[in-house]
């Protein structure tokens, strides 16, 4: 090669170099820019700054700890009488994944281009699970507690209608991979859609869907907590009201959160061990959708 | 430490949280004038956050209620002190604590809520939760525990939430704050079923009083005992003078008609500290 | 393509054994789902929700979402009349104007839409209701003080001694001692642009345009901005606050992760110990959950945004170091011992070795929980006191203002789009445009 | 019986099959020959209504079957069973039940979603696998088994449909020529015993000429050929593929075994795999 | 120069290289046998000191090799570069960059952290992928490359470290023999050009024949001969390879073209290829 040619590699590539370093430095400095103005302005508008607060993080659960602890002889008895109220909170996030799990697949099913029984209402389904996706569950659960009063329902509800949303958008994913040969196989015969559906593809995603259910349910149990923090009922309506009394039912809190604890670990061991066997889901799809 | 950066004020639910910020917005301007500081204004969602944020020192100044102050005064003596209290119309400064239900449950009296479903506010309201808690079981002679007299006694959230679950029909009967005065057609004078019946939320028709409290004595505005003290003589003399100053304004922030505020000190709250403390044993 | 005679039937049975088998978990699977729900069902009492739901507030709820009412009121005592939009005191009309189908003077009348006339006498409010007749009331002293055309009142008619409440589809009266109330239903979201003391009130939008164009437009989009019903300004401040949240809790989350996924990750910390309880770590930090990790700090840092962000920090920080720790487990060992060879120093090993291999797969994983985030921001803020969520929430518990919650719940759904389709956007530029492994 | 009347496809401006007139009086089989993109595969999905037709119409027996909508389609479609290339089976289900989705549309929806075929139905399926040689795989998944044995499931549950009419869109192009000629002889005897009309696309001449009654060759979505495998000649075999004089028809054959009717031209064949 | 005094590394039981002794005086380029296993990576890595040994030292020019540490460690493996047989690149850095990586262990560390290289430096990671021929492929990703380019990046890589060994662990292993012989080649060149020792485990009898001043078999760990080319006889490459009688030289071969030195052999394995 001729020294001329590898003059001008050399040219083209400082040039390139030159313009990926612009381009990433720029990148790296609205980022850090973001990050800090961000902090800045997040700092300045808190009633208490960070520099100020961080070394009282611990006071909150010391007093808590120190409640607990002395109080330690009662916390077997907490531990029973808030029992009914996590069975609550679990209720909420079983019915409201069932729910999820069905409508998903369905609304999965109808917007799954060569699965869709009407093809053309493909994009008013998918834009249906957006909806569905994008309205967070307090806002339902506040609107139906308005309408149908306070309580577990409400939660489910709001729990079960965000979870069609973010279930259907993942299993119409697996669908999309799904064979559609046994569906015209099915077709042929002279199938109904319901049986082209069960018969047919059922079967092909039935593993990852349950792998989905599975981290589904996990993250709706912390969602029904937090719902019940708002009026919802479970869990999280006692903790709330033994959090606000504070002093002399911290006993209680540290009960209530040891019960939590517990149930969310349990469950994350428990469906990541299951999701391993079955399939590998995305997580960082799932969580929190 | 001499001299503070800034100026917090938390304010208690009651109303929108917007709502809230806009009618503290005069204050914040005085404030700002008298003590040559930023001030910010605070609306937590509850009444824990503005006690939390007391006790933390993120807080500088908020009005509490008196159950609420015993939270804040309990967890940590030595976190705000007491400094002015509202003046009602007439001169007085207490409320009431408003048992209610639907006229149509045929519910007229605490008698006839035996077995049925109670509702109480926020575990940190002093009409809503501490002394109803103390005085209704002194007139049932049952515990408030389920099952004990009511079927059921549950948290709402706050006096809107125990007013729209009672109208409702969510719970049976519940309790939540008014002056006592005026009419009961009209949710009395000022109070929680007033603004709801302002707000065209219920029709007091519906509903009947069922019970009533003794007088409760209203909550006081604290200052943080840890600001300097001529930051808080400053804020103690702008809000006491603040009626002559500023009708409006007064309005604004005691959230209706009243005679502006008077100092008042730890010891008015005694009572209310005692019965807080009896409850957490 | 035989089958012997004694080898049929054993296929026969066989077969028929399989279908026992599969109606078995065909029957069983549903069967176990129907008994939880039959529990469930008496678990959350639907049964008594049924009976205390009300369809009233649902339609109500509907109805106000895109209507405004207009307070007319009466002061029984001075006889003042004031017409007020929501019956606020920032939507009181100006003194002596009032809407067109209210006629102010000394008897006030009042026109309603199916034809009904309310008048405000000077002692005396009556309303002609068609199809009805004429209701007359001289609230007082002695109460309401009303008459009725019937003996037997209608059930749209709540009266007792001191307060009457008449409901009609145009329009509801309430007449108490005290004062008397008309309120009047208009579809819309009335004042959204500008409040009743802006000049550019009830101007046209081809006039609003036209005048903005000749040098107003400051103060129009002052009027606008500022504007004491709907507070645009604050609204939108909110969503930022919101948003910012999200992306602090977010991208500190990832940064503090990263080095810690490192300490948990089988095949960069050899001693067990450290990675054991590096994931431990991780675990709690998740397993407390957002929840309480917001009461927690609430305490340390008051209320406000940046407790909120640390709440997600806090909790994504345990996500993300489960996740990145995951990623670097399955890194090409290969490329980092190539790096190795060269003499290169742990931390340029793990610079050129690891991120880029790993990079494509956090971003994107960090990118969809940004996302995620402004939804859980929005519930965070609504219990540490920020953001849009406690604007919503504040709006609803309260109850009234059905069509601020409304508009909140369009603009919380239209931020969490844009976050979607921003954040779908950011991963396909960045994981395919970057190829020097930034 | 089967009448197909100026039966028409346009995919866009594509015509995939063109103005398609065939009249079928009498059971037979008949194989459909073409290059690839003839229109073969959208002539037969259109018999079965997978695919809708354009214009034109087909009618069997009275029943004009482009007309028909919902349940009397899916009716129509248990009459007119399809075999495809693919197989198009649900791979991780049983052998029996594979077959027995033959019966979809006669049993209730309810029913089939749960399982609940009655034991004769079952008892038939497994005479039918018995019958193709496979009955000893009932129990298995039906992605465990062969290509050949798969197409076999598929012609079972055709069977299992008892249809008037066997539509074979390339029953054997993914097969092996041991396994082809295993499944050609099974559609042969089922309509030589059974009596059903086959009508099958087929990628080779030679399979045409060997097991058709009746040849239909289709060039650009028209047919352009239609009559006995005798009449069928290089010419106009050319003429159908539209080939060039160097076309060669052992490209096409997949024959194993010199057939009898060709045999210079099947031992060609064989030649070409090896 | 380089000094291999009783090296040994064990496994848990098991001995991947045992007493390996090894003396190396002058530059020369070294190939290295042995069957699956002998541990000649092993071997190489210790070299390297990627991996560490049991026991045993090595010595090169006054550096007690086995017993560096941290930073002189590093110093002596940017002395001593490597080459492996899946390349070990950065896949989806661009060309320069993983050239550049041979810099890594001169740099300061904050600088390269954000990729800041000097420009001579980029100047002469080009100035060396031109020399093997793939300049042009300057600001592709690695990922982009073929294996063989890939493989000559790597060599560039080596180069850029400036080292006065090169070790190359299987280098044409994964290799096409086109590309096998041009990286060869292109080791070949760089010792005799530059003057380094290179030292290559070679999977291939021939090319170690034909491109080695000296060839060093192993077996079960032990060196069990150390020669020159010619001295590597059919019956003692047996021996290295433990193989029975039927042992064909031919079955390694990946020659494309006739050895000059040893063509009959060559032309074996071309056949054996075709
Ligand atoms: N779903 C479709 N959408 C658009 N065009 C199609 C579709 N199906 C078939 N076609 C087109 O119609 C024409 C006929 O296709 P068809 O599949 O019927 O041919 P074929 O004779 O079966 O060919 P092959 O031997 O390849 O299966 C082709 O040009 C094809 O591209
Ligand atoms: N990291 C390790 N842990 C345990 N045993 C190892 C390790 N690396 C190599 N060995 C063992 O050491 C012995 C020598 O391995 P080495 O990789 O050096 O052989 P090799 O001659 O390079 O073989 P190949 O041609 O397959 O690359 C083998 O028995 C191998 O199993
Ligand atoms: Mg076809
Ligand atoms: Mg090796």
């Amino acid at each position: 090669m001729s020294g001329g040619r590898v003059a001008a590699v050399r040219d083209d590539y400082m040039e390139l170099t030159r313009r990926k370093r612009l381009y990433s430095g720029i990148l790296l400095a609205v980022f850090v820019a973001l990050m800090v103005s961000g902090f800045m302005v997040a700092d300045a508008r808190n009633a208490g700054g960070f520099w100020d607060g961080w070394t009282n993080v611990l006071d909150f659960p010391r007093v808590v700890v120190a409640e607990a602890a002395e109080k330690a002889g009662e916390l077997p008895g907490h531990l029973i009488a808030f029992f009914p109220a996590l069975i609550e909170t679990i209720n909420i996030a079983a019915v409201s994944t069932l729910f999820g799990v069905l409508g998903g697949a369905l609304l999965s099913m109808l917007s799954t281009r060569g699965l869709a029984r009407w093809p053309r209402l493909i994009p008013l389904f998918r834009r249906m699970m957006d909806v569905m996706r994008a309205i967070p569950e307090i806002v339902i659960a506040l609107v139906l507690i308005f309408v149908l009063g306070g309580g577990p329902v409400p939660a489910m509800i709001a729990i079960a209608f965000h979870t069609v949303g973010a279930l259907g958008k993942l299993f119409s994913e697996v669908n999309e991979n799904a064979s559609l040969k046994p569906v015209e196989g099915l077709a042929s015969v002279g199938a109904t859609w319901t049986q082209r559906m069960v018969l047919g593809v059922m079967p092909q995603v039935a593993p990852n869907y349950l792998s989905y259910a599975l981290l589904r349910f996990e993250i709706n149990i912390r969602a029904s907590a937090i719902l019940g923090f708002v009026g919802a009922g479970g869990i999280g309506y006692e903790l709330k009201n033994a959090m606000s009394w504070g002093q002399g039912q911290y006993d209680e809190s540290a009960a209530i959160f040891l019960l939590l604890f517990a149930t969310i670990v349990t469950f994350d061991q428990v469906s990541s061990l299951a999701r391993d066997r079955l399939t590998h889901g995305r997580k960082s799809e799932m969580l929190h959708q | 430490q001499d001299g503070i950066e800034e100026f917090r004020i938390g304010i208690l639910g009651g109303e929108n949280a917007q709502d809230r910020l806009n009618s503290h917005e005069c204050l914040k301007e005085y404030t700002e004038e008298a003590l040559g500081v930023p001030v910010k204004l605070f609306a937590p969602a509850d009444y824990d956050g503005v006690i939390q944020g007391l006790l933390g020192g993120t807080i500088d100044m908020a009005w509490l209620g008196a159950s609420a102050y015993a939270k804040t005064y309990l967890d940590d003596p030595e976190a705000v002190e007491p400094v002015l209290v509202k003046i009602n119309l007439d001169g007085s400064y207490g409320y009431h604590s408003i048992g209610f239900a639907r006229k149509d449950s045929n519910i007229a009296s605490l008698d006839d809520m035996a077995g049925k479903k109670f509702g109480f506010g926020d575990p940190n309201s002093t009409s809503g939760y501490l002394i109803p808690s103390i005085e209704i079981p002194q007139e049932t002679g049952a515990t408030m525990e389920n099952g004990d007299y009511f079927g059921e006694v549950v948290f709402t959230g706050g006096h809107e939430q125990t007013i729209v679950a009672v109208n409702n029909g969510d719970v049976d009967g519940g309790v939540t704050w008014a002056d006592g005065q005026g009419n009961w057609e009209d949710g009395y004078n000022s109070g929680a079923l007033r603004k709801a019946v302002d707000a065209g939320l219920i029709d007091m028709n519906d509903l009947v009083e069922i019970w009533r409290s003794k007088p409760i004595p209203e909550g006081p505005i604290v200052l943080r005992k840890a600001l300097p003290q001529e930051v808080k003589a400053t804020m103690t003399q702008l809000i006491d003078g603040m009626y002559d100053e500023d009708r409006d304004c007064t309005y604004n922030i005691s959230a209706g008609e009243s005679l502006g505020f008077d100092p008042i000190s730890h010891d008015a709250y005694l009572s209310i500290i005692d019965a807080r403390k009896s409850k957490s044993q | 393509m035989t089958m012997t005679a004694d080898n049929a039937p054993d296929l026969r049975a066989q077969a028929g054994r399989l279908f026992r088998r599969k109606r078995l978990t065909a029957f069983g699977i549903p069967l176990l789902v129907l008994v939880y729900l039959v529990y469930a069902v008496f678990a959350f009492d639907v049964p008594g929700l049924i009976r205390t739901a009300d369809p009233e507030n649902g339609r109500t709820l509907i109805r106000d979402s895109y209507s405004y009412k207009t307070h007319v009121s009466r002061d029984n005592r001075s006889g003042e009349v004031s017409v007020a939009i929501e019956g606020e005191r920032k939507g009181q009309y100006p003194d002596g104007t009032a809407p067109g189908w209210v006629a102010l003077g000394e008897t006030t009348v009042i026109t309603l839409d199916g034809g009904g006339i309310v008048t405000f006498g000077p002692d005396e409010v009556s309303y002609d209701i068609p199809g009805y007749g004429l209701v007359t009331a001289r609230p007082g002293n002695g109460g309401a003080n009303a008459t009725f055309p019937t003996e037997e009142l209608p059930e749209w008619i709540n009266a007792s001694k001191n307060r009457v409440a008449i409901t009609t589809d145009e329009a509801r009266l309430t007449i108490t001692r005290r004062k008397t109330e008309v309120f009047r239903y208009e579809t819309g979201w009335e004042l959204f642009f500008f409040t009743l003391d802006s000049p550019y009130h009830g101007v046209g939008p081809g006039e609003i345009a036209a005048r903005a164009m000749s040098g107003e437009l400051p103060a129009i989009w002052n009027d606008f901005w500022h504007n004491r019903m709907w507070r645009h300004a604050d609204v939108a401040w909110a969503l930022f606050e919101t948003v910012l949240m999200a992306f602090l809790g977010t991208f500190g989350a990832a940064l503090v992760a990263l080095p810690l996924a490192f300490l948990a990750a089988r095949n960069f910390t050899p001693l067990m110990i450290v990675q054991q309880v590096a994931r431990r770590f991780f675990d709690f930090f998740r397993g407390v959950d957002a929840l309480i990790w917001t009461i927690v700090l609430a305490r340390a840092f008051g209320p406000g945004p940046l407790t909120g962000a640390l709440a997600i920090l806090v909790t994504d920080t345990g996500s993300f170091g489960k996740m990145f720790s995951e990623a670097l487990e399955n890194v090409d060992g290969r490329q980092i011992e190539g790096l190795q060879s060269t003499g290169a120093k742990p931390v340029q090993r793990y610079r050129f070795g690891v991120i880029p291999q790993v990079t494509p797969v956090l971003l994107s994983q960090v990118l969809y929980f940004f996302e995620s985030n402004t939804r859980s921001a929005t519930v965070i803020g609504a219990i540490t006191g920020g953001g849009i969520g406690l604007l919503l929430t504040q709006a609803m518990i309260t109850q009234k203002d059905w069509e601020e919650v409304t508009y909140y719940i369009v603009l919380v759904v239209l931020m969490v789009f844009a976050m979607d389709w921003f954040s779908g956007w950011l991963r396909r530029r960045l994981i395919r445009g970057d190829d020097s492994g930034h | 019986m089967l009448r197909i009347e100026q039966l028409t496809k346009t995919f866009g401006r594509n015509t995939a099959v063109d103005a398609a007139t065939v009249a079928v009086d009498k059971p037979m089989m008949i194989g459909i020959i073409g290059r690839s993109g003839a229109g073969k595969s959208t002539l037969l999905r259109m018999l079965n209504r997978l695919t809708d037709h354009t214009s034109g119409r087909v009618s069997c027996e009275g029943r004009e079957v482009t007309a028909l909508r919902g349940a009397e389609k899916r009716a129509w479609q248990a009459d007119c069973a399809m075999i495809f290339q693919q197989f198009n089976l649900v791979p991780r289900m049983d052998v029996v039940s594979n077959v027995l989705h033959g019966t979809l549309n006669r049993r209730s929806t309810l029913a089939t979603l749960f399982n609940l075929f009655p034991a004769a139905d079952i008892h038939r399926a497994i005479d039918i696998l018995d019958r193709l040689g496979i009955a000893e795989h009932a129990p298995k998944r039906a992605e465990a088994l062969s290509g050949g044995q798969q197409q076999r499931v598929a012609i079972a549950r055709a069977l299992m449909q008892d249809p008037k009419i066997i539509l074979a869109d390339e029953p054997i192009a993914s097969l092996d020529p041991m396994n082809a000629q295993i499944v050609m002889d099974a559609l042969r005897r089922i309509h030589e015993e059974d009596g059903r009309t086959v009508i099958a696309n087929l990628h080779t001449l030679d399979t045409a000429r060997r097991y058709c009654d009746r040849v239909i060759g289709m060039l650009h979505g028209r047919i352009v050929f239609d009559g006995t495998p005798e009449q069928l000649t290089t010419g106009v075999a050319r003429d159908i593929y539209g080939a060039d004089a160097g076309f060669s028809e052992a490209a096409t054959s997949t024959a194993i075994e010199p057939v009898e009717t060709a045999p210079e031209r099947a031992v060609h064949g064989a030649k070409a795999i090896v």
